[in-house]
């Protein structure tokens, strides 16, 4: 890159294209994402960054998620689970070693699924833990693990970014210094700017084609959309302007993956908070507002309209977007209806991305057109977590639930949108009980559908997940099964 | 004169005091309490509280700004909320943007400025005159971080003369460094270049208007003669404030300008900290660029001192 | 009228600045389209009869989006303004009245110390504390503007207390306070009116430049800065979206300077006879 | 080189106009090597820009016809840069402001020195030298004026000095001095007329000596131009000249530089105001709150009186303490010992200037420009001592009020609805007149309430004064630098110097036959008409 930019500082074609030529007989690679982790210990923070930038490069889990979502065997080669369906016993992986130069032993996974789900345990998805009775040392290779209540859904919980196997010892500075033992090892991080992490040596599994890695993160989309043009950095994923696809797609420097995501984006209702505990008054906004309008003018057309919290490539999806049709008629009858003829005002409160606050200008005229004035108001993320998901105190809000198969969190009524509704609580609990495929598909169907007749919120599209990359860049995700960005398969082709 | 710097100086102190004063008081003031952001959504309270206490955060009023400014005193900026690392040290990285990239723009405008502003008085009235006020009028009232947007349309994503933005560091050799702060530069220097000339070339106009010029004519001096040997030197003293307020503004518009180029400096780390609240950063920050603008200042005035020889021994 | 033609740039900067606040003005009224009606079947259209300026991201009227825009800009420069007036045009008089003395000192010191807060340094302080807003935003230009016009009434004041007219007002027995209304103020009214007119303008870039970080109006209120920011990935598909708002502006402070400069050239003799 | 003999500078039939508005019309004179011409006239007399008009220092827009030739060269004809090699060099000049006229960021030697370095091709050291040569024999020694010196260590009178040293650094043939010596002191003035006289005996230049005062002139010219409106009204040698005035105009002015209102008007033999042992001490900030304070007494233990209907003269020169003083009686400033009694009343009642005293004062200033507010109307400004009453009249009562005081001083009630830039400076002081005037004082203070006007007017208001005097039996406290003005309208007369008075006496006795050496050193300095003519 370097040569590249001296090239350009002589303006000329020829040194541009030779320059380009040096440029890319090399083995590191230029990420560049948006949000910068806050810390990097993915078992202690909700940050989905953190995953994304360490998720299977540095660190790895007894299972882990493949690039279509499905569940694989990652530390653990191979495992039993009995009949009850309660214990599973995990083999794992000879000759694994953490970046410290440890072996990773049965310990280590105890150590680590117990920290997960200890009283002060600081882990940002302890429901995935709170099911296990115990965690044994059978052999140093070898675990056990007891359920209290058989959970279908164990293996994949394992998969998770915040259920990764860490080292005791390296537990007291692993915010800033992780230990993993994943394909590469982390060098530096500049705050604010870059993380480096580089091939490492002595894998345990296939190792790493590149050697170095840089994540920079980029948070503007202006900005963004200059660097990847400018060829500052070599991939830019979850690329956070989609009005400037086509034009990356024109250009044949690049190559864009436009992949499907965990992440549901709602309009989310504040369902304790009047007139939005009024279940009319939500049915009316879902009619009030038109996904198609938000996709095509938030995000340039990229997203799958959705009418339930539920990813649409799964199988076991329904498409309820019926039960919302675009209706602004309908939707000012149910608020006449609902004893709101006049309308109301609400507030309406958006995090930084792109699909929010634009999405939230959208949808302001939308529900102005139905009388709902709404007082917009731009977050940060420390203040949309500080007031919105923590202190519930909101309207209205826009947000993209990224974590995969998180339609639990409708059985929690202390979630921030506060849906509190027993027959779902029940119906999400035999859920977690069943392992048989076939039932689990169908209540997971009747869940979908429950929610989306409760209006609890207005289900508006399918996060997609646009991957800008230099052309000659192989082996990335294109879709987002789970944050993550796994490079250990990635290369240049020349 | 020495009397004279001290005196400046103990000024300096106090208004640095002061400032530190609101700053700390400023932020003080907001709600919230960094250590709940820093340990997130389900902390724990004797942690939090344990946090506090290294943070400083304990302790009445008076005690936090002891702390503070002892820290500062001795280049210990403190803790970043969100980080968990000394500020001092991320300051110190993102000075080595902002500052040469508010150097180079300072010098970029002196070096149009002088010369048009003294071309312009000394052919006052003429067309050249005429364009070189039109000139500064329009880069007077263009939205610098517009002209940047510009700026960037054309030579870095069409021309792709200069990379639209970012900042390769000095290890990548001092002349990539200084080709990324180019095109900020020049989008910052631009206002500040016109009002310059401006003055320049007013603050000449009057000297030409002064008695000693006509001395001086008298004596035989041609226009010229007496332009560079007796108005110019006067001319400055009016421009050396000017130089002094624009420094402020260099900074201050930089705080824009990083964030339309993303270059990792002072400005952008401002923004980035007022989104992850991490007000002890912003404290930080903006209680630098106030030092910054207090010497700046203070520097100023010494210059005058070296310009006119009636204040050297004056007061 | 006839100090119209004591100057070159009076005129061009009288006709901008009316331009635009009338531009303000009749969008309280009339806009060509609504811009609260979003219109995704037809954004980012470029510049047609329909719409002269094109529409953006949303379809929105640019047109009628900067007629709006006008109406916040001017009005947080306006009130910015009137603050910096309010307080610092009394403070300066009541420095100068007293001049070297306790009062002096202390309000030259505080104007020091604002001075040494650029103005944006302010607004990203005033944010970080209460967060973004219209409001905020006038807060923080109307603070920097104190020290301005505190300084200029001042310095003016001083020269002026020096005139043999006001020692004779002392030998009528006038107070200080009455001196300073009668004799001082109308005498620095037109050096008010010529820098209010240039804090004006630089009012106006301060509350684009605000917006265009997110420190300034926040949604839906229309704003130039905000514009322009949220144009700016699009720069390179549809132009017109980041052309028409920084036109706005550029000639919006345009006009004022220029009405400032022939103001300061009609209004001050003195300077009038340095231009002749 | 053939006519040199025959004259120096012959301006011939010059006319000069600006932008089309003609300035000077067909002035000619002459001046010889070793003689001095001197250029009498008012403002607007057209004298300076005669001057300039030598060197081609003119503003833009001026364009000359008729001729001006020195030592043969024709000035109108020569290039720009033939121009610059012979200004300095063959003619010096001399301006009227020495406070202004110097470049305040150069030293002395380097102004001088700059005078040879432009004309000669000689080395800075060599410059130096002969800079320094130049200084002496305009009066600054080296010893105890080193050539690093900045103007702004200097008085007034040492600039014009320096100045004076540009101008002769070159030995040039002519020198023209523009008012010399109008903005210093008498005593400072008669110096540097004395040593201008010097330079012109020992170097046999020829000076051109242009001022608005007659008797400045009157001692030092050996010819003599009077210029009225841009004309020459009259010239010939001095002698001769004064002995027979033909025209009219020079008549009135040498009447008028001579005048001596005439004034009847009995003194009670009770004080009005007395002063005694009053002392006014400025304590000045160095720098900010912390600067060292410095101590300056400006009025140093002055004791005096006035009786009712006596005129009182204060002489002295500038900073001698006198403007101070007058604040001081005022009650504008609070004194730090002695007091001030006002037929019987204290001037300042703790800490309070009193009113009753304040309404029965009242205070002419020097600059009719400066003295009114621009944005008033005439009636405005001459009511504003009403303040001071406890029921200042209203309505038509005010109406006659300033009617009366407009036409008491030869204005006309009309002349109260315009804006004082609608007067010329001498009607501005008679408003001045009128605005004291208008609550009826007992005592009013001349500030040098006449230096600033041409000597006809100043005639015509002294005039004035006198007959107010009688009128309305007003008692004067004249404040003034100029001894003949002084003498020619006070009954008794104060000397001050540097805080005190130094002598006291009636007015003639005082003149006529000085005590102290200050007192005679003023006398001798003051320029005066030769005996016999007027």
């Amino acid at each position: 890159m370097r040569l590249r930019k001296f090239g350009l500082g002589l303006v000329s074609a020829l040194a541009l294209a030779a320059s380009m030529g040096v440029a890319h007989a090399k083995s590191d690679i230029v990420v560049a994402m948006q949000l910068e982790p806050p810390h990097l210990d993915p078992t202690g923070a909700a940050a989905g960054a953190i995953d994304s930038v360490l998720y299977s490069n540095v660190f790895e889990g007894l299972t882990r998620f493949g690039p279509d979502g499905s569940v694989n065997p990652g530390l653990a080669e191979s495992w039993e689970i009995s009949e009850d369906g309660k214990t599973y016993t995990f083999k794992l992986h000879e000759g694994v070693k953490f970046h410290d130069g440890s072996d990773l032993t049965a310990d280590d996974v105890k150590f680590s699924l117990d920290r997960a789900r200890a009283d002060d345990s600081q882990n940002a998805q302890k429901a995935l833990f709170t099911g296990i009775e115990t965690v044994e040392v059978v052999d140093p290779l070898t675990v056990k693990v007891t359920l209290k209540e058989p959970n279908g859904s164990f293996l994949f919980n394992m998969a998770w970014g915040d259920a990764v196997i860490v080292a005791p010892e390296s537990i007291g500075d692993i915010k800033s210094k992780p230990i993993g033992t994943g394909a590469f090892k982390f060098t530096n991080w500049v705050q604010g700017d870059r993380i480096d992490l580089e091939k490492n040596a002595d894998y345990w599994g296939e190792p790493a084609k590149l050697d170095k890695v840089t994540f920079k993160f980029i948070s503007d989309p202006t900005a963004a959309f200059a660097a990847v043009m400018a060829e500052d950095v070599n991939a830019f994923v979850g690329f956070p302007a989609p009005e400037n696809l086509p034009q990356f797609e024109a250009d044949s420097r690049f190559q864009v993956l436009v992949g499907s995501t965990e992440g549901e984006t709602i309009l989310a209702a504040n369902n304790k908070l009047p007139p939005l505990d009024n279940i009319k008054v939500r049915e009316a906004i879902a009619h009030a507002v038109d996904r198609q309008a938000i996709i095509d003018g938030a995000m340039f057309g990229y997203g799958t309209p959705i009418g339930t919290h539920f990813a649409p490539h799964s199988p076991d999806y329904v498409d309820l977007t019926a039960n919302s049709q675009y209706d602004p008629e309908l939707a000012k009858k149910l608020l006449a209806e609902a004893g709101y003829a006049e309308g109301f005002t609400t507030t309406l409160k958006l995090p930084p991305p792109s699909y929010a606050r634009r999405g939230g200008e959208i949808i302001a005229a939308q529900l102005r057109a139905v009388g709902i004035e709404t007082e917009i108001s731009n977050l940060e993320w420390a203040q949309w977590l500080e007031q919105v998901f923590k202190g519930k105190d909101f309207g209205l809000t826009i947000v993209s639930h990224t974590e995969p198969m998180d339609i639990g969190i409708y059985a929690r009524p202390d979630y921030y949108f506060q849906y509190d509704n027993a027959d779902f609580q029940k119906l999400f609990a035999d859920l977690t009980a069943e392992d048989d495929p076939e039932k689990r598909s169908v209540l997971l169907k009747q869940a979908q559908e429950m929610i989306s007749k409760d209006y609890v919120n207005t289900y508006l599209f399918q996060l997609a997940f646009p991957t800008i990359a230099d052309a000659k860049i192989k082996g990335l995700w294109e879709n987002q099964p789970t944050q993550a960005t796994d490079l250990t398969a990635v290369y240049w082709e020349d | 004169m020495l009397q004279y710097f001290l005196k400046r100086l103990l000024s300096l102190g106090l208004s640095l005091v002061a400032a530190s004063v609101v700053i700390f008081l400023a932020l003080e003031v907001v709600p919230g309490d960094p250590a709940s952001y820093m340990l997130g959504l389900n902390a724990q309270e004797d942690t939090l509280a344990a946090l506090r206490q290294e943070l400083g955060l304990g302790g009445s009023l008076f005690e936090r700004y002891a702390t503070w400014a002892g820290g500062l005193l001795v280049g210990d900026f403190g803790t970043s909320y969100t980080y968990r690392t000394p500020v001092a040290g991320m300051i110190a990285d993102r000075l080595w943007v902002s500052l040469p990239l508010a150097l180079y723009a300072l010098v970029l405008s002196t070096l149009i400025a002088f010369p048009a502003g003294i071309w312009a008085a000394s052919r006052r009235g003429s067309h050249a005159d005429g364009a070189v006020m039109g000139v500064t009028q329009l880069g007077i009232a263009i939205p610098n971080f517009w002209f940047a947007m510009l700026m960037v349309l054309v030579f870095a994503i069409n021309l792709r003369w200069f990379s639209a933005g970012g900042f390769p560091g000095w290890d990548a050799g001092f002349f990539v460094a200084l080709k990324a702060l180019t095109l900020p530069a020049i989008a910052l220097a631009l206002p500040q270049a016109s009002i310059l000339t401006r003055v320049m070339r007013s603050s000449l106009l009057d000297t030409l208007g002064e008695d000693f010029i006509r001395t001086a004519r008298a004596k035989g001096l041609s226009k010229g003669q007496a332009l560079w040997r007796h108005a110019v030197r006067n001319a400055l003293i009016p421009v050396l404030t000017i130089l002094g307020l624009q420094f402020s503004f260099l900074l201050a518009g930089a705080i824009i300008i990083e964030n339309v180029f993303f270059l990792p400096g002072l400005g952008r780390l401002v923004f980035q900290s007022i989104s992850a609240r991490d007000l002890i950063v912003v404290e930080s920050v903006v209680m630098l660029l106030v030092f910054a603008v207090i010497v700046v200042n203070f520097t100023v005035d010494m210059a005058y001192a070296w310009v006119d020889p009636r204040l050297r021994r004056r007061r | 009228m006839s100090l119209l033609f004591h100057s070159r740039t009076l005129l061009p900067g009288a006709v901008l600045t009316l331009l635009f606040t009338a531009a303000a003005l009749i969008s309280l009224v009339w806009v060509p389209y609504d811009t609260t009606v979003v219109d995704i079947a037809n954004r980012m259209k470029p510049p047609s009869w329909l719409h002269p300026f094109g529409t953006d991201q949303f379809g929105r009227d640019i047109l009628s989006m900067i007629m709006v825009g006008a109406r916040t800009s001017i009005a947080v420069a306006l009130v910015a303004v009137g603050i910096g007036m309010a307080v610092g045009v009394p403070l300066g008089l009541a420095a100068a009245a007293r001049k070297g003395g306790l009062m002096d000192e202390i309000i030259m010191r505080a104007n020091d110390l604002v001075f040494a807060f650029p103005s944006l340094l302010i607004a990203v302080m005033i944010t970080a504390v209460f967060g973004a807003s219209a409001l905020n935003a006038i807060i923080a230009i109307g603070i920097f503007n104190i020290p301005v016009f505190a300084r200029l009434t001042r310095g003016a004041a001083l020269s002026l207390w020096n005139r043999e007219y006001i020692l004779a007002a002392r030998v009528a027995g006038k107070g200080s306070a009455r001196i300073s209304l009668e004799h001082i103020l109308p005498n620095v009214a037109n050096l008010l009116i010529v820098q209010g007119t240039i804090q004006f303008s630089l009012g106006i870039l301060a509350e684009a430049g605000l917006s265009y970080v997110g420190l300034g109006a926040q949604p839906p209120t229309a704003s130039w800065g905000r514009m322009l920011a949220d144009s700016q990935t699009m720069i390179s598909l549809a132009p017109h979206l980041a052309l028409f708002p920084g036109l706005a502006i550029l000639l919006t402070v345009l006009g004022l300077n220029l009405l400032g400069d022939g103001l300061r050239d009609s209004l001050d003799p003195k300077l009038r006879r340095a231009r002749t | 080189m053939s006519r040199s003999e025959t004259g120096l500078l012959s301006i011939q039939d010059l006319s000069l106009s600006i932008h089309g508005l003609p300035i000077l019309k067909n002035v000619s004179m002459d001046v010889a090597p070793g003689r001095i011409l001197g250029v009498i006239g008012e403002s607007g007399s057209g004298k300076s820009i005669t001057a300039f008009s030598v060197l081609q220092l003119l503003p833009g827009g001026a364009s000359c016809t008729g001729s001006i030739t020195l030592s043969g060269k024709d000035i109108l004809s020569l290039s720009e840069a033939e121009l610059c090699g012979l200004r300095g060099r063959d003619v010096g000049m001399v301006f009227q402001e020495p406070m202004t006229a110097l470049n305040p960021l150069k030293t002395i030697g380097d102004q001088v020195a700059e005078t040879i370095l432009i004309h000669e091709r000689v080395s800075k050291a060599e410059a130096m030298v002969r800079a320094a040569d130049a200084l002496r024999r305009a009066e600054l020694p080296q010893e105890r004026f080193p050539l690093s010196r900045y103007p702004h260590e200097l008085s007034g009178g040492q600039r014009q000095r320096v100045v004076i040293a540009m101008a002769i650094a070159l030995r040039p043939k002519l020198l023209i001095a523009d008012e010399p010596t109008t903005a210093l002191d008498v005593t400072t003035q008669a110096q540097i007329l004395d040593l201008l006289k010097r330079l012109v005996a020992e170097g046999g230049m020829g000076l051109v000596l242009i001022s608005h005062d007659l008797a400045v002139v009157a001692d030092l010219a050996d010819d003599l131009v009077i210029m009225r409106q841009g004309e020459v009204v009259e010239s010939g040698p001095a002698k001769a000249l004064f002995g027979n005035l033909q025209h009219p105009y020079s008549r009135a002015l040498l009447e008028a530089s001579a005048h001596v209102p005439e004034r009847r008007q009995e003194v009670l033999d009770l004080p009005l105001l007395q002063v005694r042992e009053v002392v006014r001490d400025y304590t000045g900030h160095t720098h900010g709150w912390w600067g060292k304070t410095t101590q300056f007494r400006a009025v140093d233990g002055v004791s005096f009186e006035i009786r009712k209907g006596e005129s009182l003269g204060l002489v002295g020169e500038s900073g001698c303490g006198k403007s101070t003083l007058t604040r001081a009686i005022l009650g504008l400033e609070e004194v730090q010992g002695g007091e001030i009694l006002f037929d019987g009343l204290p001037v300042f009642t703790h800490h309070h200037a009193n009113q009753i005293v304040r309404r029965r004062m009242q205070v002419v200033f020097q600059d009719p420009y400066g003295s009114f507010n621009p944005r008033w109307k005439v009636d405005r400004l001459i009511t504003e001592p009403f303040h001071l009453l406890a029921n200042p009249p209203k309505g038509a009562e005010r109406d006659r009020a300033i009617a009366e005081a407009l036409e008491s001083v030869g204005l006309s009630a009309a002349d109260a609805q315009k804006y004082i830039h609608e007067f010329s400076g001498g009607q501005r002081q008679r408003i001045a007149i009128a605005r004291a005037l208008i609550i009826k004082p007992d005592l009013i203070i001349l500030d040098e309430a006449v230096s600033a006007l041409d000597v006809s007017v100043r005639a015509q208001v002294l005039d004035l004064l006198a007959d107010l005097a009688g009128r309305f039996g007003l008692t004067y406290l004249f404040i003034s630098h100029d001894l003949s003005v002084v003498r020619s309208i006070t009954d008794r007369v104060l000397v001050m110097k540097s805080g005190k008075i130094v002598e006291e006496g009636p007015t003639n006795t005082v003149f006529d036959r000085p005590s102290h050496p200050y007192t005679q050193q003023l006398v001798a300095a003051a320029p005066v008409l030769p005996a016999g003519i007027a």
